[in-house]
């Protein structure tokens, strides 16, 4: 049963040290504004999860908030290197990163056996590449048809999901449309999950493409106006590629950074 | 080092210069540059039917052919848009122009395991960091691993996309820390260690049948799998894209010229990137 | 690249004596029309899947047409018995009919497999059940990660899938919208396939809750206004459940059955 | 046989005749069928939450719960509608009102893996054509399964449902036909063969927590999984419904007495289905 609460209070009430956090989004509806409230909250010792981690979770990386990533792609979209990421798994600055890395194929499908209440996934994946060599939880499997031999990746079943998406209504009753990536696995494989929103309305009008989640299978809902920014949320803002663009200049350099995030994430908490 | 770094682009090769006046032909005719060349080569490779895009230079390759002799050329993203009809490439593979266009979008495991994964699409467009004597490809890390020289963005659609697609196009810049003897890290499978290793590993596309760089064409020789020159783009010497290349690099015995971008094809080009002829 | 046919030369282009084809649609586009063709076209041995076989497949099943029927769940729904798919298990007439059982998850997962070209899936289902004991393609299988025993069962890859839609382009991209059903799998895990529409419009519009099936994915696309009666097209026809009582009395009796089947579908082929 | 048919509804119980009397109390108060004592019966054990709700009987008493003392109550159909508030309870579990009036519509393959397997679902509310002491029901075959003397439609969403939902209703009219010591096919496991045996098996759910019938209300026993019979619905006695269970039903010490439709639920049941009160 979703409450509708503020951001603040759902990410306190959710996001705890140590959890495992997965922050979904496919380039599109990404919730930085629930990962900023983590890094004002000073959350620690995180497992991160999300298939593409790009400047949020250079973000978290950055600020310390995470002690493991499990992703797929790590990188700026069409820019180049998250250099926080970077900087933490080359350098361990600010402190040591662990590493779960597949393939997309591969958290997907593994998002897909959490929602479903299985623990395992199967797939024509990762073969002959030298991704099981370095993340032991891939593992063959035979058909027990056909003896043919697949792969087997287990269940993700993260602490807290958070996902962005266009509008809930007041029960908590949850519309995304557009790209809608993985975000219903991730919250359907989830103990706890928050939705932030563009807009509460009075009543959810169907739409093409849209995907419902209904509160019943919702912790928190909150209203963050604009929380996709710099990625976007179709019918209500664009990408902000320059700051896509920017974002390299910025990361580059601890100082930069760590003056970049205190001006605009860590002293806006007062304003919210 | 005298080859160009990876991530920036050749200079201009104006048209009556050496590099490319045996092709370019006509006086007058545009000077284009090697990135272009490499584009407009690789969107030529791109016939019909549909394509796994990976983000980059494969989505400006992609969409190019959709704009000049491809246009039923269906475009297929992980993010899950399906016959996406873009009006400029995309910066991310999420952009939302993607999904405004396509005819359909699905979520992102339906992208892998309905489409993807099955051998449905035709065509997978993949960029490299590192490839291989055997067209294996590398996005993960240069060095090693655990303590890395570079941490790359990691493998993405990848290796299912090289897994799964009827056929691979690889479009990267050559050089010898790109075209490496043996890749530091397999994120996808091209040939493997050599012939039958796709077949042992199950995995059931052709593989990569095509490598284009801003030097030329290289291919799969049919028998060992190893990755054969047969395209010189104008301008380029054989000499030239071997001191590009770690490994001892075979010359197909019948080594053809690549024919230069033609006015539409970078026109069209250009009015993807934007760039101003 | 779906080509746009009249039905009765796509179903001839199609189906083959012996074929195994599944005709999909949960209660909702249950392509009749295109049934009623293969009994016109005098089609045997098939084999026959489908989740739900009601009055289309007692009618296939009556008229002769296949040896064995793959299914979840025969019955007419909300009504009772499919007394010629009774008539064919308990008396083997017109024919013996073999059966393999499943239940709805189960067969759903083996359209996903199919679909996914996996030979395979897994879930959690039929354990403890006499399912296991007569339908010998049901097994268990281990996850390799926690030990813990789960169901595989085969992929189904029909050699045809069959399905009503509400509507398609001139160039075959299919839309349907409503109870979507098995659809998209059956239509993605069969070697070839065939969907018939209310209409060939100039362009699909979207609509909410539609699933898009593009042309290249589909063999045939065939205009078959009214295909779906006595089940229904959301937007173009409601479920004639009239019908569906009043079939319990025709097809009690075999006489009366053939009689309909003479009046009602045999000699309506000129007509077409 | 002296017991009604599976498939034709009791004669109605006129208020003030032996067999309601001693319950419905008020002089005057509707008359009532025992179908709609036991539809009312089950409506009563839906409370709120989610139900999965299978065809026939069970959708009845679950659109009548909805329109009583449970609104909020969330209506899933295995045809994919989860939210559905129909007007009238469907034909088929597909009928387009549930579509229309539902929060959202997916797959098929999606309602079963993503909803209905990992446990998010309260009830699973199921019929049967047999069921026994333990709860196991049977929808396949009555008699051999090769050759049966009655071929049921089969198994549909129910082993699932039964595996899954955190609890399972069960409304089926009783007779000895019906209530048998073993059912001749295990379609949904109740409790096996007893304690013990869901968790063995790995089923998720608690299992059958009720079993509503037109005479009364079964529960099995905490420690023996055993079905007992716990409430006599107005004016039945424990002999007739001995008599129409096929084994030595245990009966409860608290054995109590359903509750009797009250007029609000009579009204909205009639609305349902369409009689005439």
């Amino acid at each position: 049963m979703a409450t509708v609460v503020p951001l603040a209070e759902a990410v306190g009430n959710l996001v705890r040290d140590g959890d495992s956090v997965a922050l979904e989004g496919f380039t599109h509806l990404i919730p930085y504004a629930a990962g900023h409230e983590i890094i004002r909250q000073g959350r620690r010792d995180l497992v991160l999860i999300r298939m593409t981690p790009d400047l949020i979770y250079d973000q978290l990386i950055g600020m310390g908030c995470a002690r493991r990533l499990v992703f797929s792609w790590g990188g700026n979209p069409g820019v180049g290197s998250l250099h926080r990421f970077r900087d933490a798994v080359q350098n361990h600055w600010p402190a040591p990163l662990e590493i779960e890395e597949h393939s997309h194929a591969g958290i997907a499908n593994a998002y897909v056996a959490g929602a479903s209440g299985l623990p395992f996934a199967v797939l024509r994946g990762y073969r002959g590449t030298d991704l099981p060599s370095r993340t032991p939880n891939i593992k063959p499997i035979t058909c027990p048809f056909t003896g043919e031999e697949l792969t087997a990746v287990p269940a993700i079943n993260p602490d807290v999901a958070i996902v962005h998406a266009q509008r809930a209504d007041r029960h908590g009753n949850v519309q995304l449309w557009g790209i809608t990536g993985v975000q219903k696995e991730a919250v359907l494989a989830a103990r706890r999950s928050l939705v932030t929103v563009e807009e509460i309305v009075e009543e959810l009008q169907p739409r093409p493409g849209a995907v419902v989640l209904p509160e019943w299978a919702i912790t928190h809902v909150s209203e963050a106006p604009g929380g996709s920014h710099p990625s976007y949320s179709a019918g209500y803002s664009v990408r902000d590629n320059g700051f896509y663009r920017a974002w390299d200049g910025i990361a580059r350099d601890r100082d930069t950074f760590l003056a970049w995030m205190d001006e605009n994430v860590l002293t806006r908490k007062a304003g919210r | 080092m005298t080859v160009p770094r990876s991530d920036s682009p050749l200079p201009a090769v104006p048209s009556g210069s050496p590099a490319s006046a045996a092709s370019s032909g006509a006086p007058g005719a545009d000077p284009y540059t090697a990135d272009e060349m490499m584009t407009v080569a690789a969107a030529r490779r791109l016939r019909g039917g549909s394509c796994f895009v990976g983000i980059g230079l494969p989505s400006v390759a992609a969409n190019l052919a959709r704009r000049t002799h491809a246009p039923d050329l269906v475009l297929i993203y992980e993010s899950g848009t399906i016959g996406a009809k873009p009006e400029r490439p995309p910066l991310s593979i999420g952009d939302g122009e993607l999904a405004e266009t396509a005819d359909a979008v699905v979520s992102v495991p339906e992208i892998f395991n309905y489409w993807l994964q099955p051998g449905r699409i035709g065509v997978g467009f993949l960029g490299a960091a590192q490839i291989d004597r055997f067209a294996n490809i590398n996005t993960t890390v240069i060095g090693t691993y655990d303590d890395p020289k570079v941490r790359l963005p990691g493998a993405g659609g990848a290796p299912e996309i090289a897994a799964s697609c009827r056929e691979v196009t690889v479009i990267v810049r050559q050089s010898p820390r790109t075209f490496v003897e043996r890749v530091d890290f397999v994120t996808s499978v091209g040939f493997g260690s050599g012939p039958g290793d796709r077949e042992r590993l199950g995995l059931r596309g052709s593989g990569p049948r095509t490598v284009i760089t801003d030097l030329g064409v290289l291919e799969p020789d049919p028998v060992t799998c190893e990755l054969v020159l047969t395209h010189l783009h104008p301008g380029v010497t054989v000499d030239r894209v071997r001191a590009a290349t770690g490994w001892d690099l075979a010359v197909a015995a019948d080594l053809r010229e690549t024919e230069p971008p033609g006015p539409r094809e970078l026109a069209a080009l250009r009015a993807l990137t934007g760039r101003q002829g």
